[in-house]
């Protein structure tokens, strides 16, 4: 990367990035950081992995083939991208992660990483029910069983029912992440008679079948609660028939991203493990606090400064919460040692 | 006599679903005799055997071989006791060379590694020995009926073997063949092999064998030293009533020319030409492999013809597939029942009404109508079955030819080309079948029909082409219709 | 000798209707079904404690829920059976399913059409795509299987295409095949798509028996050979085939759309698989010539019905997939020996 | 007339080299194989501004790249190239893959095992379980194609109750059989799953030539009746064949396993469908008795090539999809249409 180095910012940089899946979030996610690369002068490759680990890696050996200037990930399968990892670094690519935490081969690291977190966007929810429904009993409907974010929403809201001495959430079957898959999940729970008060639906196209489906047979006095915040739900969130979501739109995600980038292209320092600031719960009454996932209406409140987007107020903030973060992480490997 | 036998079989029972086949059957082989069973179609001859090859259990009963008895017989068990068996239906590989299907399951080894020089040389020893002209890698496949039997009967005399069971190995062999075959057969039997040989042409069965056992029904009707034995009294104990082996037809009114054939080639056929009238069977002759089916083929739409024209009732006509055909009220019963002629797996019902869909416009049938048709056209085959709703697998070999003729006689046509039409079917059911071909020549239609079975050709035809290396090479008139003049013509002047 | 045959032809034809049903092709995977219904009501019993109202398995809303579950599913299964008697496969079906569904959303989002223009678009799209594709296998023989995976990974693309990744709603229109329904008692409803599948059930038995196209397509499934000489256009008849299954996909399609309200891009994702299954179970083999209609219907219910029911009992999702596994393997093993004693044949 | 044919066996036999590199079954798909690479080159060439050291199709680096690729998938396509020659599917083998996996991953973890033991684990568990499904569809006959569904579910169930959805890292552990590689030049590496996969290639090559056991399988998939008239043990023979397949999934769950690192319970999730159309493309009939080693191995370099060229042209993703059924069909087709050439037949 000698080379990069000194061409520096005049020539246009490619950036390889790698799509986890086919979902909205992840349409959303790449339709954001191609157009705010674009804003920087940045060409992007886009390739998308299917949500299947083999092909991840795959898909960064041949950006690396590609000789492509960097390389950000979107994983699927956080654990399994210490292959691909020091596969960039062998090449002397530079690679960055966003969303999944990526575990590392030894002599190996990355360039760059944002990521929210997902066992605490599952555990605020939780905490959140905790305090409007202390009494409630819960049922989750994950989402694909074994992707990483599916599988920490799980641990994170069961962490926060139990730290407020709640009763287990029962978990359905899974809603994989579609409204297609979650629509005959939620009818077979309504037809089943089982008593509860709150489901989570473990994003909000789920969630959107949930409630489908309670329209349909006129369930009434449930409360649905979620993650995601995408701008299609805030409606939702209005009517109340969403009560509350953590947030955590792509859209800043692939921005924060690319900031990293521009940085590390112009040789500049950054905080190479960033967290974003601990994510907070969107309901009807902070709905002006929410950030778009559409890239157009993203840009125009970005432009218009009307939230923070800027990578240096994220480093800061996080820097004041990194002990937070940390014991979140004690907690969270406590509990899942006692599990 | 006791210690003579190579295998005994006592008290042999076996039924099928519906079917009760042997209710108490004994059976026994002298070493070193030929010993052929006759029997209607449907009387029980191929279970008989595939009970020994262990193909079928028997449901009761014993099997002896060399007095030791045989318990959980299966094929791998017989044929490693020396037993082969060459049964009524092709059991080839047939997307496989000729090699490979004579070694399948038998292969030869140095070591754990296979010897393939070894199963060439050997394929083509018993090739030569059969004085056959297939190449060791044909695809199988690709060969017609009658090569494709030369493979079996290949592959069951390059192993050795103790007895040698043979169904019906001629149906698809011209006389040539037929008594080519025999003479071999005779010459293994004196070299100490015991034989079971089940054939419908009787004449076959008086040339070669020592002993004959009649089955009628399941039940041993009476088993013969062959010198006690006439035609007569055979077909007696076997149809149960008198046929004579020599059909003679009734004369039908021929009339004006039905279907025309001017200068056609293709597949294999080179510039044929032929006509047929109505009311006329015409009859084609030649040796396996004179391509024979691959004309029918070009008649009937089923291969693509090169050059040529084919006018019907004066008409120039373009028949490109069998749609074509059927349309210009033709129909054609294939060589191989099997594999062209019927849906195995399903009913007889769906077997025989399928090709009588295409004479009408209509999309609409009743099921009612199609069992109706199906029951009439299988009763006067006189099919052996438990009902018109078995599937044809299950059916005997001659039976299920009964069902191919039926599928076509249920269309009405006016033009059949029969290739094989009597193949596997006994002497009583040839008389029916001949009867209703009289009767349909009575009623204005036309035949082409292929046979290698020389009586039937020369009983029913009225004239007789008889092919040559895809060639016409002669048409003889009813009058010079003899087995001297057909067989000189097909096998030409070089032997 | 011949009388005797044709008494014992005409007595068979003379069975009794109960002996009639339990010989019929598909009394073994309905006993099934049947089993299956009453362990799954006995273990639903139990574990709600005895009390009938608990149980809540056979009650009227679950079972409307689950008719109404496999309804699209099933509107799929009857195309594709025709498709495998015909001895082919489709795997194109879940994408085509996403392609017609958002490409039908686009049109009524984007341009404003109608219900019933954006059918006929459906229609259009779904028959056309599906005559290429039979077009393709009719002329060359190739495989279905790889053929129609080809489509599969295109039909794909263009969802993507036509939709970016994202839903495209229906904004409260195109309700009518999907979210309407008929309560037959206070809990008990029947549902736009469930009337349809059974509409077309019957429909499709009906011409299986008596029109020539349904014979006729045992006929090319069981052997294409003797079709061809028995004067059957198999080439057309086979493109002809794909369609007929064009316009089942195309059926399904709108019904899922408006169920959904949405144009979802994954909304017939990995369906190819669920009905390929309910129509193997349902006996169908995938060599063809042999199924039947409610064969398929059956599996498609059968299949319905175990993952409801897991559901229903509340079965860890975990343990679910190995549950519908062991469920699967065991229908068409019961399947299998009841038909073994049926006809005792060794090969 | 012997002398004839044994001159005209001779003559065969006596073929030019390149005769019969044409006439052979695999050309085809071998040709459509180069032809891709060169048009890819070229357009990666052109579209590289023609500066050669820019166009990355070829490269070393790329090479190695595509190899590493399809290692993983071309050894679970041997095994189930076994399974189809026969006639029979095994739809199961993605998930088997990770339940194997991901069980082996935890008996390191758990209880320290060693890379040597925990394939040996890898081993037993999928040769028990490839045999217990083999021996359900050898002793009944029933559908591969459905039992082998449910076997997938099963799996999938296990894979979930070994990991509880989440990744087990090896923590560094069991490098061997997926991240080394020998260092051929300074760009092209041959890494060991590619090593592991040529060397299964030729073994099963050499198996499917010399042995007996290659000659048979042809035998049962070209028609098992005649096969078991032939003295074939048919049941044992299809248990046997599942149970080496088991062990070619063994081997690639354990390659894979070591060079993501991790065991992750999707990690081979969806492979069938991979595995499955790359035996396909490279000619092997889904009915049984036709195809071959070489054309399998042709098949998977060219499905993985389609991928790889698209990544490094840069083709949008929703194009991808698009290019790469196109392909897939383009590819059969030409197959088709040259080997109708060879031997035009009507029907
Ligand atoms: N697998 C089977 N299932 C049911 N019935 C069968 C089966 N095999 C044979 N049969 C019946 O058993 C009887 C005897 O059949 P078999 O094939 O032994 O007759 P065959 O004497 O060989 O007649 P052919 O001269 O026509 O070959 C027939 O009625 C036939 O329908
Ligand atoms: N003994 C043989 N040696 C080599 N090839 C053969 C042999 N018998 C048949 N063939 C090949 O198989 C083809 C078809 O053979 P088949 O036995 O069906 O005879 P045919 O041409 O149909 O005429 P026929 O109706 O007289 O049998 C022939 O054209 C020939 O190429
Ligand atoms: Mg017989
Ligand atoms: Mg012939």
């Amino acid at each position: 990367d000698d080379q990069m180095s000194g061409s520096g910012s005049e020539e246009m940089k490619t950036v390889g990035f790698i799509n986890a899946g086919p979902d909205d979030y992840y349409a959303q996610f790449g339709d954001a950081f191609k157009a705010i690369a674009g804003l920087y002068g940045m060409k992007v490759i886009e390739v998308n992995s299917d949500y299947n680990p083999d092909k991840e890696l795959a898909n960064v050996q041949d950006m690396i083939a590609k000789d492509v200037d960097a390389i950000a990930v979107i994983t699927a399968a956080a654990a399994g991208s210490a292959a691909s990892i020091s596969a960039a670094q062998e090449a002397g690519v530079p690679i960055f992660f966003i969303a999944g935490k990526p575990e590392l081969d030894s002599g190996t690291d990355l360039t760059g990483h944002v990521t929210d977190n997902f066992v605490m966007m599952g555990y605020m929810v939780g905490q959140w029910v905790a305090e409007n429904y202390p009494d409630a009993v819960c049922v989750n409907m994950p989402g694909f069983l074994g992707q990483g974010p599916a599988e920490g929403e799980i641990v994170g809201f069961q962490m926060a029912l139990t730290e407020a001495g709640m009763g287990e959430a029962t978990i359905l079957q899974s809603g994989e992440w579609q409204r297609t898959i979650a629509i005959p999940v939620a009818q077979d729970l309504i037809a089943s008679g089982r008593d509860f008060d709150v489901i989570f639906a473990a994003n909000e196209e789920s969630a959107f079948g949930i409630i489908d489906v309670f329209e349909e047979l006129g369930v009434e006095g449930k409360v649905v609660v979620s993650n995601n915040g995408k701008d299609d739900a805030w409606p939702y969130l209005i009517d109340g028939s969403i009560a509350a979501t953590v947030p955590n739109p792509p859209s800043l995600n692939a921005d924060l991203c690319i900031q990293q980038m521009l940085r590390y292209f112009n040789g500049e320092d950054f905080i190479q493990y960033l967290q974003i600031k601990p994510p907070f719960v969107l309901t009807a009454d902070n709905l002006d606090q929410a950030i778009p996932w559409t890239v157009s209406d993203y840009l125009n409140k970005r432009e218009a400064n009307e939230f923070m987007w800027k990578l240096s107020d994220y480093e800061k903030n996080y820097l004041e919460n990194k002990d937070q973060f940390a014991m979140f992480d004690q907690k969270v490997a406590d509990y899942l040692a006692s599990n | 006599m006791k210690n003579n036998l190579i295998l005994e079989m006592k008290g042999i029972q076996k039924a099928f679903p519906g079917v009760k086949v042997f209710d108490n059957f004994n059976f026994d082989l002298i070493k070193g005799e030929v010993h052929c069973i006759c029997g209607e179609n449907g009387a029980g001859k191929s279970t008989l055997i595939k009970m020994l090859s262990g193909a079928y259990l028997p449901d009761k009963g014993t099997i002896a071989l060399d007095e030791e008895v045989i318990l959980n017989n299966t094929p791998r068990l017989a044929m490693g006791k020396g037993i082969q068996t060459i049964y009524q239906e092709h059991n080839l590989y047939p997307l496989l060379n000729v090699v490979n299907n004579l070694f399948a399951g038998n292969e030869m080894t140095n070591g754990i590694l296979l010897d393939s020089k070894g199963m060439i040389d050997k394929t083509l020893e018993i090739l030569d020995f059969l004085h056959s002209e297939i190449s060791p890698f044909d695809i199988v496949g690709d060969l017609g009926s009658g090569a494709q039997k030369t493979v079996e009967i290949a592959r069951a005399l390059i192993q050795k073997s103790k007895i040698l069971i043979l169904d019906e190995p001629t149906s698809s062999f011209s006389k040539k063949e037929i008594d080519f075959l025999l003479n071999i057969i005779k010459k293994l039997s004196k070299e100490g092999l015991s034989i079971i040989y089940i054939s419908h042409h009787l004449d076959e069965v008086f040339v070669i064998a020592d002993r004959v056992t009649v089955i009628r029904d399941g039940e041993k009707v009476n088993t013969y030293l062959i010198e006690d034995l006439d035609e007569h009294k055979l077909i007696n104990d076997m149809v149960g009533r008198d046929v004579s082996s020599f059909y003679k037809r009734d004369e039908a009114e021929i009339s004006d020319v039905f279907y025309k054939a001017d200068n056609i080639s293709g597949n294999g056929v080179t510039d044929v030409s032929l006509f047929v009238r109505k009311g006329e069977l015409l009859g084609i002759s030649g040796m396996v492999g004179s391509g024979r089916t691959e004309l029918a083929e070009l008649l009937f739409g089923v291969k693509e013809m090169n050059q040529g024209e084919i006018q019907i009732n004066g008409k120039e006509v373009n028949i490109d597939t069998p749609l074509d055909a059927i349309a210009n009220r033709m129909c054609f019963i294939t060589e191989d029942r099997q594999s062209t002629g019927l849906f195995l797996d399903h009913s007889l019902v769906r077997n025989t009404v399928i090709a009588s869909y295409a004479k009408s416009t209509s999309p609409f049938v009743l099921p009612s109508d199609d069992v109706k048709i199906s029951e009439k056209y299988i009763r006067q085959m006189n099919v052996i079955t438990p009902s018109v709703f078995q599937k044809a697998m299950y059916l005997s070999g001659g039976n299920q030819q009964k069902v191919v003729l039926a599928k076509w006689f249920a269309t009405d046509c006016d033009l059949f080309i029969f290739d094989e039409p009597t193949r596997g079917i006994d002497v009583g059911a040839k008389e029916e079948i001949y009867k209703i071909m009289t009767e349909l020549l009575r009623k204005g239609k036309s035949i082409i029909m292929i046979s290698s079975d020389m009586p039937e050709l020369i009983a029913m035809s009225d004239r007789v082409l008889v092919m040559r290396n895809g060639r016409i090479v002669v048409t003889i008139e009813k009058s010079e219709i003899n087995e001297e003049n057909i067989l000189q013509h097909s096998i030409g002047g070089s032997e | 000798m011949s009388n005797e045959n044709s008494e014992q032809i005409a007595r068979q034809t003379r069975n009794s209707f109960f002996q009639k049903m339990i010989q019929h092709e598909n009394a073994t995977m309905f006993f099934v079904l049947v089993l299956i219904i009453v362990i799954v009501f006995f273990v639903d019993f139990f574990s709600s404690g005895m009390v009938l109202s608990k149980a809540k398995f056979l009650s009227g809303l679950n079972i409307s829920n689950v008719m109404l579950q496999v309804a699209v599913t099933g509107i799929m299964a009857l195309g594709i059976t025709l498709v495998m008697l015909m001895g082919d496969i489709d795997l194109s079906i879940g994408w085509m399913m996403c392609f017609v569904g958002t490409t039908s959303a686009y049109l009524l989002r984007n341009f404003g059409w109608s219900g019933w223009m954006i059918i006929l678009a459906g229609v259009v799209i779904s028959v056309f795509f599906q005559l290429l594709m039979g077009f393709i296998i009719s002329r060359t023989k190739l495989e279905s299987f790889i053929i129609s995976l080809g489509f599969m990974s295109i039909y794909r693309g263009f969802t993507y295409l036509v939709t970016n990744g994202r839903e495209i709603t229906l904004g409260g229109n195109f309700k009518f095949l999907g979210k309407t329904s008929i309560k037959l008692t206070p809990t008990f409803k029947l549902y736009t798509p469930v009337l349809i599948f059974i509409i077309l059930a019957i429909l499709l038995w009906l011409i299986m028996k008596y029109t020539k196209f349904g014979r006729r397509i045992y006929a090319v499934g069981g052997n294409e050979k003797a079709a061809f000489l028995s004067g059957i256009n198999v080439m057309n008849f086979k493109l002809m085939v794909f369609g007929i299954s064009g316009l089942f996909m195309a059926i399904a399609s709108m019904t899922q759309l408006s169920r959904l309200g949405t144009g979802n891009p994954l909304m017939g994702q990995g369906k190819e698989i669920d009905v390929i299954a309910a129509v193997v179970v349902g006996g169908t083999a995938l060599s063809g010539g042999k199924g039947n209609i409610w064969g398929t219907v059956i599996g498609v219910i059968l299949l319905g019905i175990i993952s409801n029911a897991l559901n229903i009992l509340g079965v860890n999702p975990h343990y679910q997939y190995i549950m519908k596994g062991l469920l699967i393997i065991l229908s068409v093993l019961v399947g299998y020996y009841s038909s073994v004693r049926k006809n005792n044949v060794k090969s």
